[in-house]
């Protein structure tokens, strides 16, 4: 057999004993990846990054666990991104199964907080991130619409207290912070319709920056509104969230998953023209041959 | 009445529900969910002659020795021992003779497949006569032992924690592994067909590699690339599944006219 | 017994009551008041009609915007809509969670030896004894009744349909054929401080018999349903049809010949659709050819399905098969067999069935999902030859690539017409053609409407469920 | 985790690579597991429906009546009917009677056939023609903002789309031979379809390769458990299952492979 027909008629099974060992490896070994970043998540990132110490961000955690694989990686991101520069958070969790898992998330972030980091070049030294000072998790109301719209006349009026049943008023960072006119702007991490109620009853009505984390089949619906202006800037799916981590020199989960994706891919780009290669080079010498 | 009693009955069903679908009222509703609920009782019935099929097909394995024939008491160990657990739970905290019951039970099914597998009738009595022993012990284990109990009316049996664990520690791991094995799949049957052998092929070739490099930092004009790779997904791709869409429509509406109007009976095996 | 059963539910409902009012006052404690705010304006023009094309369980209301909504004070937050209840339809609340508590209380059988069956009769002929006085007590408004809300929009809109389940048994139940009163409350962000508008009705709702938001598709249905008619019987006349050749359709013949020369098995499978998915119904007339083939060459078929509905119909259509063949002696039951209504568990035992019995071609026509790869790819490994055909767009690139023929989407309802090559059948696909014509024409037509500002033709497509 | 737990997760590890064996080629495990999934998947199913179909829909409707007046009695005696017409299903177990179970299918047929017309006439044709007759976005016919060929939402885009269909569904037509212009506009239209089956494919990849990701965390999982001594449950017995395991991986991959080899030698 010649070389160019050995590239074309390769056992298949060198193609699954290559595919995984490069999953596996790439899996557990420990290197990083360059990310693509899109001028979509380019928009939140560089937001965020260009507002002074003590500025609040206000970050809906709208999805239920089901999407958790591609959504969660984007609020750790953005919620760490937002503490390592001295912003404070506050959190909502507007779908039904959020909160247990918003305030999980939020305990284990307090906890990487606490270690010396260097992002982008800057050191960040470790810090206890305190309840009411760093943040405030507001917890679940139902009928998302109605929460979203007296938010906007006070955060007190839907939730008079926290998660965790402190009243708000007793909370540091709430002294002086009634609506969204005191928030530099709104993250909205979601998996579901909850966005729609965002755009139209927040953004529409309130006039707010809008940024979206939404799943990956969720992403082309909401092109339309940052064609429009009404949101700043969106990550889709797990490749936004590895974008974000990407820019803030972050990476965690997402750069984990991309990893272990781009290079399956390139293991079967390269098969796919390994057998291109042996047509052609059969092509030609068939073509001389003839002559 | 055997071979035209089944299309007039197809012609009544299939033209009420086709009138039905243009009726709202309350009435017109209330049939659609009526004839609904028939058609999952009609399926659930027949799941035991999938059973009994599925039975029948081990024990004749089992009785010309076909390949693999030694599998299939697994298969029948297995659909066995989920059943018995789906309907039963343990009414303390103790098994008491459960696992007895259940071997007892097992060695009862296990004698009557062998017994219709057998080729002699001696062996096929002795067989069966194991079978009855089986079962004898098996009721009077069922019978004496107060530790657990039949649920058939009521759902505990979803809850054994035996049915719980075949569910997730065989079932779960199997089914996922089967779903990933579409990972080395997709890659074999990328490398062995996306060839530029024609215009056709080229096309499938170059869409694929577009849009499989969207996120790949490593080559010239990386941006480009993604964006293009969308605007495949969001223009040739709509395009190709519309046109699909309505084929496919017009295709089912005039298979299923020809159904109901009784022009194509090939389903019923007359056509 | 029977009063033993009505005690214990009766208990049991006292428990209930009492919970719900706890809950309530609960509520009620976290309201915030703003002493800055000022009762806004009403709410105007408030109308309720019966909803179009529904079941009869459904009133809409509209009304324009109070002034101070989003303009004048900013105030309005949200509206509150009020229906006026007659006290008789708590009566009929009661006996619905007593019939609530006797169906629960009947499962884990509280009071053993009660006859809950008859308890349930009883509960359920007062409860429609009560239904049927509906009319009369709204009709006595404003007498026996009291308003309370039964929805609310937030501010902005001018518009909410009232609807409930037509089940009576549910406490949402909204009752046809009774005057209904509305009302709407302008409500500020402080809920004490709102604005009721005027009383809107006596309004009524009931279902209607046709929907006609449906009209394009009834049009539709006629038309195509009338083509196919007279395509047929022009072909019965003896008109003579031309249909184009399709490569995976002819490669079926060649299949079941290669099959009989290597002496090895057909296997056939019919996807993951049930018996009610035209796809599957479809694979039903493409199987009985091929058993009527394979049936004359004398080859193996084996055929493992997913549903056993599915696998009933299918043993009838290969045994006829084999009938109209002239073999009957050759129909082994067990030829189309069940495997399991597991998706995955489906796929592992027919892949193990291609590895182990080699079939010489695989036939896959029907519904597929994400399964259609795992078993195109190993039958390619088995080394059969494979055609498919599916209507599941998701799947069709799999199947492209990893088999030798592929019909593509309505191919796979004309396959039966072609393998039949019955005048009658080819007279539909004539049908379908006309159709297809009829869809290129309209859409040409109404994306020039559509742009040259005609909406009204646009509209005439339009259909609203 | 406790000891019997960590043996169950094994036993799922096991059937995991037993599934994943069939890369290689048919053997013993995957036979093993594959005759496992398909008993123990029917017997959940039928568990499953018992309790979540036959339950809710049949007996819970007819429970109110009572055996002895055959359930007439009932809220809903109209239940029977179905339960009747599944029983009829039954008639095949017999070889002189099979014929009336054609009954009950053809019913099933009729109502299923009869919902599918209007149905897919909705929402495949007349919504998807509906959708056709779109505006096109004239002003940014070329991309928003400038020259732009990728822009999806250009007009020049959605005339494509429109095109696209179009040409798609006249290489649908049966009763015309594609020749001529026809032809030409048939080939248009298949390419279309080709260029979306090949970006389907591409896209799909990653979707696929994240189950696999899903797989090698299961295992991994299993993996830390064994070696976790942090966890109050952890037994010097997590050691031995998990060598015992991974031994009997690694020797059947060597002997596999060594059997292998040698057929090699002898047939070279």
């Amino acid at each position: 057999m010649s070389v160019s027909e050995k590239l074309m008629r390769l056992d298949r099974r060198w193609v699954f004993l290559l595919l995984i060992v490069v999953c596996v490896f790439t899996f557990y070994a420990d290197f990083q990846i360059p990310i693509l970043t899109e001028p979509e998540s380019e928009a939140i990132y560089e937001f965020i990054d260009s507002l002074p110490p003590g500025d609040i961000v206000f970050i809906a955690i709208d999805y239920d666990p089901n999407a958790w694989a591609e959504l969660h990686p984007m609020t750790f991101a953005i919620a760490e991104h937002c503490w390592r520069k001295n912003l404070r958070i506050i959190f909502t969790a507007l779908s039904q199964n959020g909160p247990g898992m918003a305030d999980q998330a939020i305990r284990d972030l307090s906890d990487s907080l606490k270690l010396d980091r260097v992002y982008n070049g800057v050191e960040f030294k470790g810090r206890e991130i305190v309840r009411g000072v760093d943040y405030t998790f507001l917890g679940y109301k139902p009928y998302y619409a109605l929460v979203i719209l007296g938010m906007g006349q006070d955060f007190r009026l839907p939730f008079p207290t926290d998660y965790y049943g402190t009243p708000l008023d007793s909370l540091p960072m709430m002294k002086g912070v009634f609506n969204y006119d005191q928030v530099a702007c709104v993250v909205s991490v979601s998996g579901g319709t909850i966005a729609d109620a965002w755009v139209s009853y927040g953004q529409g009505r309130f006039g707010f920056p809008l940024f979206f984390g939404l799943t990956g089949v969720m992403t082309a619906q909401y092109y339309p509104f940052l064609g429009s202006g009404q949101v700043s800037g969106l990550m889709g799916g797990l490749l936004g969230a590895a974008q974000y981590e990407e820019l803030a020199d972050n990476p965690g989960r997402a750069k984990e998953g991309m990893r272990v994706q781009l290079l399956a891919h390139i293991v079967i780009i390269v098969f796919i023209l390994l057998g291109n290669v042996g047509l052609f080079v059969s092509y030609r010498r068939k073509l001389k041959e003839g002559r | 009445m055997k071979r035209q009693l089944p299309f007039v009955l197809v012609f009544i069903f299939g033209v009420f529900m086709v009138f039905q679908y243009f009726a709202p009222h309350e009435k017109s509703e209330r049939i659609y969910e009526f004839f609904l609920d028939w058609i999952y009782i009609i399926g659930t019935f027949a799941l035991a002659l999938g059973i009994w099929s599925l039975f029948r097909v081990s024990v004749d394995k089992i009785k010309n020795h076909k390949e693999a024939w030694r599998y299939s008491y697994v298969t029948l160990a297995g659909l066995y021992l989920m059943i018995a657990f789906g309907f039963t739970q343990r009414v303390g905290e103790p098994w008491g003779w459960y696992f007895v019951w259940l071997l007892l039970s097992l060695v009862c099914l296990g004698s009557v497949m062998q017994a219709r597998a057998a080729t002699s009738t001696g062996q096929k009595k002795k067989y069966a006569a194991a079978a009855l022993v089986a079962l004898a012990l098996a009721v009077v284990v069922a019978l004496l032992d107060d530790a657990w109990a039949f649920y058939f009316y009521t759902a505990e049996g979803l809850e054994n924690s035996m049915f719980r664990v075949f569910f997730d520690y065989i079932l779960i791991p199997i089914l996922a592994t089967m779903f990933s094995l579409l990972a080395f799949f997709i890659a074999s049957a990328a490398y062995r067909s996306f060839r530029a052998r024609n215009v056709l092929a080229s096309l499938l070739l170059v869409a694929a590699l577009l849009v499989m490099m969207r996120f790949n930092p490593w080559i010239p004009g990386a941006e480009q690339v993604a964006r293009a790779s969308n605007w495949l997904m969001n223009v040739p791709n709509l395009a190709a599944q519309r046109a699909i869409v309505v084929g496919v429509g017009l295709g089912m509406v005039a298979t299923a006219l020809k159904v109901v109007l009784g022009i194509e009976r090939g389903y019923m095996g007359k056509g | 017994m029977k009063n033993k059963c009505l005690m214990a539910v009766v208990l049991l409902l006292v428990g209930f009551s009492g919970v719900a009012a706890e809950e309530e006052a609960l509520a009620g404690d976290t309201l915030v008041t703003d002493p800055m705010l000022l009762f806004p304006a009403p709410v105007t023009n408030l109308e309720g009609r019966d909803s179009d094309n529904d079941h009869g369980h459904s009133v809409d209301l509209s009304w324009e915007l109070s002034p101070d909504d989003g303009a004048g004070q900013r105030s309005v937050m949200k509206y509150d809509i009020f229906r006026w209840i007659p006290t008789l339809m708590d009566s009929a609340d009661v006996i619905r969670s007593a019939i609530g508590v006797a169906l629960t209380a009947r499962e884990v059988d509280e009071v053993p030896g009660a006859d809950w069956n008859d308890t349930l009769r009883f509960l359920r002929d007062v409860l429609d004894t009560l239904i049927v006085q509906f009319p009369a007590a709204h009709a006595a408004y404003p007498n026996d009744g009291e308003w309370r809300r039964v929805g609310m929009v937030p501010s902005g809109e001018g518009c909410f349909e009232h609807s409930g389940p037509k089940d009576r048994l549910s406490s949402d139940f909204l009752p046809d054929y009774c005057d209904f009163r509305f009302r709407v409350d302008a409500v500020t962000s402080d809920e004490s401080i709102r604005t009721s508008s005027d009383v809107a009705g006596p309004i009524q709702c009931y279902g209607q018999w046709f929907n006609s938001g449906r009209k394009p598709v009834l049009v539709g249905v006629l038309v195509f349903g009338f083509l196919t008619i007279l395509m047929v019987s022009r072909a019965r006349k003896g008109a003579d049809l031309y249909v184009r050749p399709i490569s995976g359709i002819e490669a079926v013949d060649d299949a079941i010949g290669r099959a009989t020369e290597m002496g090895r098995p057909i296997l056939y499978v019919l996807g993951l659709g049930t018996a009610a998915d035209v796809a599957t119904i479809a694979s039903f007339t493409i199987l009985g050819r091929v058993a009527k083939r394979v049936a004359e060459y004398q080859t193996d078929l084996i055929v493992p399905t997913y549903d056993p509905i599915v696998m009933s119909v299918a043993q009838e259509v290969v045994k006829s098969s084999y009938l109209d063949a002239g073999r009957p002696e050759g129909y082994n039951e067990d030829t189309v067999h069940f495997v399991t209504q597991s998706q995955f568990a489906y796929v592992a035992a027919v892949n193990g069935i291609m590895l182990r019995q080699r079939p010489a071609t695989n036939i896959y026509m029907g519904m597929f999902h994400a399964e259609s790869l795992l078993l195109a790819e190993t039958g390619v490994e088995a080394g059969s030859i494979q055609i498919a055909g599916t209507d599941q767009i998701a799947q069709l690139p799999f199947f492209i690539v990893a088999c030798d023929y592929t019909l593509i989407g309505e191919e796979l309802y004309a396959a039966s017409a072609y393998l039949g090559r019955e005048p009658v059948l080819l007279g539909s696909l004539k049908a379908q053609d006309y159709a297809k014509a009829a869809v290129v024409m309209l859409a040409l037509l109404g994306l020039a409407a559509s742009n040259f500002a005609l909406p009204w033709f646009v509209n005439l497509f339009h259909v609203i469920d | 985790m406790d000891f019997q737990t960590f043996l169950w997760t094994t036993f799922g590890v096991f059937v995991t690579l037993s599934i994943f064996s069939f890369l290689y080629k048919d053997n013993p495990f995957y036979k093993f597991a594959e005759h496992l999934v398909v008993g123990v998947s029917a017997g959940y199913f039928v568990i499953i429906l018992w309790h979540n179909s036959l339950k809710p829909n049949l007996f819970l409707r007819l429970a109110d009546g009572d055996w002895y007046f055959l359930w007439l009695n009932s809220s809903a005696p109209w239940y029977i009917i179905p339960a009747i017409l599944g029983a009829l299903m039954w008639t095949r177990f017999s070889k002189d009677y099979a014929w009336v179970s054609r009954w009950p299918m053809a019913m099933y047929i009729g109502i299923a056939t009869g919902m599918a017309i209007p149905l897919e006439m909705s929402n495949r044709v007349n919504k998807q023609l509906y959708a056709m007759m779109a505006d096109i976005n004239w002003e940014n016919f070329f991309g928003h903002g400038g020259f732009d060929l990728f822009d999806t939402l250009s007009g020049f885009s959605q005339v494509l789309i429109f095109v696209g269909t179009l040409t798609g569904l006249i290489y649908f037509f049966f009763s015309k031979a594609h020749t001529g212009l026809f032809g030409g506009m048939a080939r248009v239209g298949i390419c279309t379809l080709m260029i979306g089956f090949g970006a389907s494919f591409g896209f799909t990849v990653m979707a696929r390769i994240s189950l696999f990701i899903n797989r090698i965390q299961d295992v991994d999982v299993w993996r830390q458990a064994a070696f976790d001594s942090s966890n109050p449950g952890h037994h010097a017995g997590f050691y031995v299952v998990f060598w015992v395991l991974a031994l009997f991986v690694v020797g059947y991959t060597v002997y596999e492979v060594a059997s292998h080899l040698m057929r090699k030698q002898a047939a070279g």
